[in-house]
């Protein structure tokens, strides 16, 4: 199976860890990602909010790079795969927004039919793998192991292709598969604040303390996102939550593409575990799943 | 193409569904293309494949013919039998060099006004695209061709001294 | 400041114009079917932070309240989750209303200079354009030098915390090729609304 | 061939055309002067007007006197659509000494004024339309509507409140009804309610009397646990299929004393009990609640040990004295003729599944309306305790106006009675727990005598109104009051921010929505839907009870949401159109039949398998095709198909049709 890969720029930075445990899950299951060339950034919700027309040009760029390639798109990025599927989505319904773009792209001598399928990795690993690939390697079962999957807004929302928009399940399903049990709460579908964290800081705090509350008082040990801004926004701002909201106890927050390697054996390069700012190995040990050997020490590359 | 083509479409319309639409459309004043020239028929199983080739044969440029969704024939399958000769007539009318946007067969219940409004602009536009059919006029050429060409022959026969 | 003030709208206070335009822009064509049901300032996870809440801001904009609605914070604080667009009854475009009204905002220069959103909006922007990628971290020193620059010390230990697990980079990312990537978008159109002439 | 003697034998055809300006509804859009002006030069055209409202008294009388006047023998007018004022214009014209069908109409307001915009268009249109009406009605002829006779019952599809009133209204007027419901009982939704707005009368206390003289009444037959399966025939002479479903029980011998089901097995229930909306369990021998109409037990086979094929020591069986319980029974089919047929079907409750905003089925305490109905009920599960799932009473409810209805994802329309039933329910809940109401609603619609009366009593008794539909309902707290308790999240958008309130028990004001099977059943009695699935009336204001299939009636929620009063005064209206039909007597068939003329016809029998109503036979001796008038329905199915042109439609003849197609096209 091969696709074309749109890592998007969080991947390259801050969300490194999802891209490394992507790929290397990619490997272990013989599914090739091939990086887009030239690629841009997606935009994101700032470009839209300064310039529409650009805005939509620049994410149908990379549609149109993709669509030469003649593959599924896959993007592991919330934002990136949401922003990809509505531009698709607005390019054929309004007339103005195509215009734009056809002219936009005719400069390099590109064109975009509009045949591009843009796919989540979530998406992919559920259906494409055949039945029980995923569940014959695993090696070390995530037993025992509580875990709150966060979808956040993206991925089903204002379009859900693979999910339901109203209570997301595939990280659920993939997750259970590979023997983690999935801790039932009302917040995996609420906004973690996304690009506001920066911009604003307490009121983002203020929203995933919530869902961290709402994940905790689920006893979930972990909570696995998809979406390397969910997952920044979830972790790395823990200690200044705390400050407001002293009861917040710390909790570990990974991609699922790191807990599936762990289950898969992959080492512990594959599954970038060293680089949580909250370190998700002690658990992991606790419930057995990672051998209790002599601590490693964190090597981690810049 | 003369300018300001406005196309004349003989319509078909079945008095349950179709031609209720219709009222439904005007009800609602929702509005669209003024080419339609409706003929009322009780089901759309009466239309005679014969009333459509009049049709084009008298200048018309397209044929609708609409009728209740299958299921919902008032007379239980009069739509149906039309369906049946609809997919004959589309070949005889392919077969006569008319454009298979020509003719046209929707099913459209009473409650749809806007999808009749719908169909005749498109068809409208499809049709404004084609230009005019002008049989009656290729009739009269057709039969001037062929006069001439009989009138040649029999002066040949005639030169050849049989 | 203290004088009682008249808090009326007269017709000529309104832009009629304003609300056509942002009909025109993709997703906003359905806000006249708005019952002001307030399900989007319900679902809104941030309404509880706006001056005026969503359902006052489709309001407020098709009814031409131009500055009522540019001037205030909503637009800037809405993340763009989506749930009040995928919630509401009538399918109206709400997060897509917001993405045009910000825009106008920035079009007519009236966007809060040191609110930390439209802040960081227009440096993703420059940078976007000018390297084809968002380099995280210079985005953020350039955002908060801009808005509030004494927030970058508060931000001091996230930044270490970052360091030691090797997510941290200063470099400026770019894409191999950034210039086919100006031209491009140099010729794309201005998607704003406004008629053409 | 001489224009001026086609027609009906040798007199010369004149024609009157009468072109309407139906006010400015026609002459707005279309210069209907010019029209008339055209249609004046025609061949056989003999008068041409217009008029400004040719409906009108005034306007008929023009038509009869034109007639006298200028010894007119085809009439056309050009007006609305026919099948508004056909019937009108052919009455005028049979009033001016001619036969009716010598009339013929053209549609220039439905079809033409209120569809078009360019003036020269459209009045290019509808002289197109007028010159092809008038090359049609030359070839027009003088028919006769042929009388049948109609069969003094009725049958009513349907036990609901709708179908309970139109049965013993027709049965009071002395004809036989054949009442037939789908459950075991009669009774419908009503007989869930708790009680009815604005007057807060016992719901049952006003039906079940209903209920118990339709069970008794000499002129009812009433089928309960049965369904139509087919219908065959025309208004007047329908003939009907009813399934009578086993039920396991001797009709005839059982006396309705539940001993059966005291002796059942299962000392408790074992499983959901519909009636209760699954809140409590029933056993499978069981009477869907005490006053049950007809007052028969029935056997869920579902549930049955026996019927399971399970070994059971069938107590119910023996417990009966009169061995009423027959575990053999089968499917029985009924056959029965009747003149006319009303449909009152009913509606289903939207599944508040379909809104996972509002946590129905993921939080234990999210209820819907017709849930709270039966727990505020002194006969329901809890004997009217408006008890929580944990046992506790609720110190804060919240009611959400609109689930399901005004919604785009969901139903578009307004559901009509959830404001009034929620105001009921707040009223009720209340009184029963003293509890905090909220009402979230997006409008109050109270149009109704005494609703908004019945409002204002509501906002006295301390109910909180909140104008704005919820956001979210959530179960994580943001202060300690919040702890444990469902939040709903929601903006007070009369003043303008958002509100967070922690309630322990939420009810759904669901809307009210088209059953599933009603496509199945409007196929099966041959009548339309509107767009969103409910049964479609003849005409939204003048013809609201009758279908576009005559003889059949509409009643109650099938047709549309519309509370009790509603539903009763509709149905009361279907059985007075019901009775119309049945005290006149006979129907007049339209003429529109086919017949052969077996001249030419070769007996070929291409038409025989064409006819869905079985009204063509051949006669073997001549070796002719036959249609029976009495059966043929005229579609015309069978005209279009018979390779010998040997077939004719009255009204819609081949050389009528291909003048007016021939005309309509001339200036192509």
């Amino acid at each position: 199976m091969k696709y074309s890969y749109f890592p998007g720029c969080s991947l390259k930075a801050t969300g490194r860890a999802y891209e490394e445990s992507f790929l290397s899950l990619c490997k272990a299951l013989d599914m090739e990602m091939e990086e887009l060339e030239n690629w841009n950034c997606c935009g994101a919700t700032s470009f839209m909010s300064v310039e529409m027309g650009a805005a939509y040009a620049l994410t149908i760029r990379n549609l149109a790079i993709a669509e030469k390639a003649g593959l599924d798109m896959v993007a592991p990025c919330g934002g990136c795969y949401g922003i990809l599927l509505k531009a698709d989505h607005y390019y054929k319904k309004y007339p103005t927004v195509h215009e734009s773009a056809v002219k936009s792209l005719k400069t390099e001598g590109l064109e975009y039919k509009g045949t591009v399928r843009v796919r989540h990795p979530l998406d992919v690993l559920a259906s494409d793998l055949p039945p029980r690939a995923l569940r014959s390697k695993v090696k070390k079962p995530l037993k025992g192991l509580k875990v709150a999957c966060y979808y956040g807004c993206r991925f089903v929302r204002p379009i859900a292709p693979f999910d339901d928009m109203h209570n997301p399940e595939t990280m659920d399903l993939l997750l259970k598969t590979v023997g983690a049990r999935i801790v039932d709460y009302t917040m995996k579908g609420k906004c973690c604040g996304g690009a506001m964290s920066g911009a604003m800081p307490n009121v983002a705090q203020e929203m995933t303390y919530l869902i961290l509350r709402a994940a905790e008082r689920a006893e979930a040990d972990v909570v696995a996102t998809a979406c390397p801004l969910c997952q920044f926004n979830l972790e790395a701002y823990q200690d200044e939550i705390r400050a407001a909201h002293p009861d917040l106890k710390p909790i570990p927050v990974v991609y699922f593409t790191q807990l599936l390697g762990v289950a898969l054996g992959l080492d512990a390069t594959a599954t970038a575990l060293n680089r949580q700012i909250v370190p998700v190995e002690p658990i992991l040990r606790e419930k057995g799943i990672l051998a209790d050997e002599k601590k490693q020490p964190a090597t981690a590359g810049v | 193409m003369p300018e300001n083509f406005e196309p004349k479409i003989l319509a078909f319309f079945c008095n349950w569904c179709t031609y209720t639409a219709a009222d439904l459309a005007g009800v609602s004043r929702m509005k669209y293309e003024p080419t339609t020239r409706v003929v009322r028929v009780m089901c759309s199983g009466r239309v005679d494949p014969q009333f459509v080739l009049d049709a084009f044969a008298h200048g018309a440029d397209g044929v609708l013919i609409g009728g209740c969704h299958p299921g919902d024939c008032h007379y239980v399958e009069g739509n149906y039998k039309l369906l049946r000769r609809f997919r004959m007539l589309r070949r005889l009318v392919a077969s006569l060099g008319i454009e298979p946007e020509r003719l046209r067969m929707e099913w459209i219940s009473a409650s749809e006004g806007e999808r009749l409004q719908k169909v005749v602009n498109e068809m409208t536009a499809q049709i404004k695209l084609l230009g005019p059919l002008e049989l009656p006029e290729r009739f009269r050429e057709w039969d001037t061709e062929l006069h001439e060409e009989t009138f040649d022959k029999e002066r040949e026969v005639v030169a050849s001294g049989q | 400041m203290s004088s009682i003030q008249r808090q009326i709208r007269f017709e000529s206070d309104r832009d009629p114009g304003f609300a056509d335009e942002i009909r025109a822009m993709p997703g906003c064509e359905l806000i006249d079917r708005c019952i002001q049901c307030a399900t989007c300032s319900g679902v809104c996870p941030v309404s509880t932070y706006m001056e005026l809440t969503p359902r006052r801001i489709i309001e407020l904009t098709r009814n031409g309240f131009k500055q009522d609605v540019l001037n205030a914070n909503t637009i800037w604080i809405c993340t763009s989750c989506y749930e009040c667009q995928v919630e509401c009854p009538k399918e109206i475009g709400i997060t897509d209303v917001m993405y045009a009204l910000k825009t106008k905002a920035i079009q007519a220069g009236v966007e809060p200079k040191h609110l930390g959103p439209p802040v960081l909006f227009k440096e993703f922007y420059n940078m976007v354009r000018k390297t084809g990628r968002m380099s995280e971290t210079q985005l953020a020193v350039r955002s908060f030098i801009k808005s509030n620059p004494m927030q970058m010390w508060g931000m001091k230990w996230l930044g270490l915390r970052l360091l030691k697990t090797g997510r941290f980079s200063v470099k400026l990312e770019h894409m191999p090729k950034p210039s086919v990537l100006h031209t491009a978008l140099d010729h794309a159109d201005r998607i704003d609304g406004r008629r053409a002439k | 061939m001489d224009d001026k003697t086609i027609g009906n034998g040798s007199e010369e055809v004149r024609i009157g055309f009468f072109i309407c300006h139906c006010g400015s509804n026609i002459a707005g859009t279309i210069d209907v002067e010019a029209v008339a002006d055209y249609v004046r030069t025609l061949p056989n055209v003999v008068v041409s007007s217009d008029y400004k409202y040719t409906c009108s008294v005034a306007g008929q009388d023009m038509i009869v006197e034109d007639i006298l006047k200028y010894k007119l023998n085809r009439v056309v007018v050009a007006a609305c659509s026919p099948l508004l004022h056909e019937k009108t214009f052919r009455a005028a014209t049979q009033r001016g000494g001619i036969n009716p069908f010598f009339f013929h109409m053209v549609n220039i307001r439905e079809h033409g004024s209120w569809v078009h915009q360019d003036r020269a268009l459209a009045t290019q249109k509808a002289m197109d339309m007028a010159r092809g009406a008038i090359a049609r009605v030359k070839f027009h002829k003088a028919l006769e509507k042929r009388r049948e006779p109609v069969r003094q019952s009725v049958l009513v599809v349907g036990g609901g409140i709708a179908g309970i009133h139109a049965a013993l209204t027709m049965a009071n007027a002395g004809k036989k009804v054949y009442l037939v419901e789908r459950e075991p009982t009669i009774g419908g939704h009503m007989a869930m309610f708790d009680k009815t707005f604005p007057t807060l009368d016992c719901a049952a206390c006003i039906l079940t009397p209903k209920m118990s003289e339709v069970g008794s009444h000499p002129n009812i037959v009433l089928w309960s646990y049965s369904e139509v399966t087919e219908i065959k025939g025309y208004v007047g002479n329908y003939d009907v299929t009813v399934k009578r479903k086993p039920r396991y029980i001797k009709e005839d011998l059982c006396v309705g004393c539940l001993d059966c089901i005291d002796h059942c097995v299962f000392k408790t229930g074992n499983t959901d009990d519909e009636f209760n909306q699954n809140l409590s369990k029933r056993k499978p021998v069981y009477i869907p609640f005490a006053q049950a109409v007809p007052r028969l037990v029935a056997i869920d086979p579902a549930a049955c040990t026996h019927l399971n094929g399970g070994k059971c020591e069938q107590s119910c069986a023996t417990a009966c004295d009169r061995q009423a319980i027959d575990f053999e029974q089968k499917e029985t089919f009924e056959h029965i003729g009747v003149g006319a047929v009303i449909v009152a079907t009913g509606f289903k409750p939207f599944d508040a599944h379909r809104k996972p905003l509002y946590g129905y089925g993921r939080f234990p305490d999210v209820y819907t309306a017709l849930e709270v109905e039966r727990l505020v009920c002194s006969s329901g599960p809890t004997g009217g305790d408006v008890v929580l799932k944990d046992g506790s009473k609720p110190k804060s409810v919240g009611i959400i106006h609109c689930v399901g209805s005004r919604d785009h994802q969901t139903n578009r329309w307004c559901s009509r009675v959830c404001c009034m039933y929620s105001l009921k329910l707040a009223h009720l809940l209340k009184e029963h727990t003293d509890a905090e109401i909220y009402n979230f609603y997006i409008d109050i619609r109270t149009p109704g005598k005494g609703y908004e009366e019945f409002y204002e009593r509501l906002q006295e008794e301390g109910n909180h109104f909140i104008r704005g539909r919820v956001g979210d309902i959530t179960d994580v707290p943001i202060i300690p009051e919040e702890e444990g308790r469902m939040i709903v999240r929601v903006e007070d958008s009369l003043a303008g921010f958002v509100r967070r309130i922690p309630v322990d028990m939420v009810v759904l004001a669901t809307g009210l929505e088209p059953r599933e099977d009603a496509s199945e059943i409007r196929r099966r009695f041959n009548i339309s839907c509107s767009s969103e699935g409910f049964f479609l009336e003849r005409h939204p204001k003048l013809a609201p009870v009758s279908t576009t299939t005559d003889g059949v009636f509409l009643a109650g929620c099938c047709q549309g949401p519309k509370d009790i009063p509603d539903t009763v005064a509709q149905a009361g209206a279907a059985a007075a159109e019901s009775l119309v039909l049945l005290d006149v007597g006979y129907v007049e068939m339209e003429p529109m039949t086919a017949f052969v003329t077996e001249k030419y016809c070769s007996g070929c029998k291409t038409c025989l398998p064409l006819c869905p109503f079985s009204a063509i036979s051949r006669d073997e001796e001549k070796g002719v095709a036959v249609i029976n008038p009495v059966l043929c329905k005229g579609c015309g199915t069978c005209v279009a198909a018979c390779p010998s042109g040997a077939i004719t439609q009255n009204l819609f003849e081949d050389r009528q049709i291909f003048a007016e197609i021939e005309e309509l096209l001339v200036h192509a």
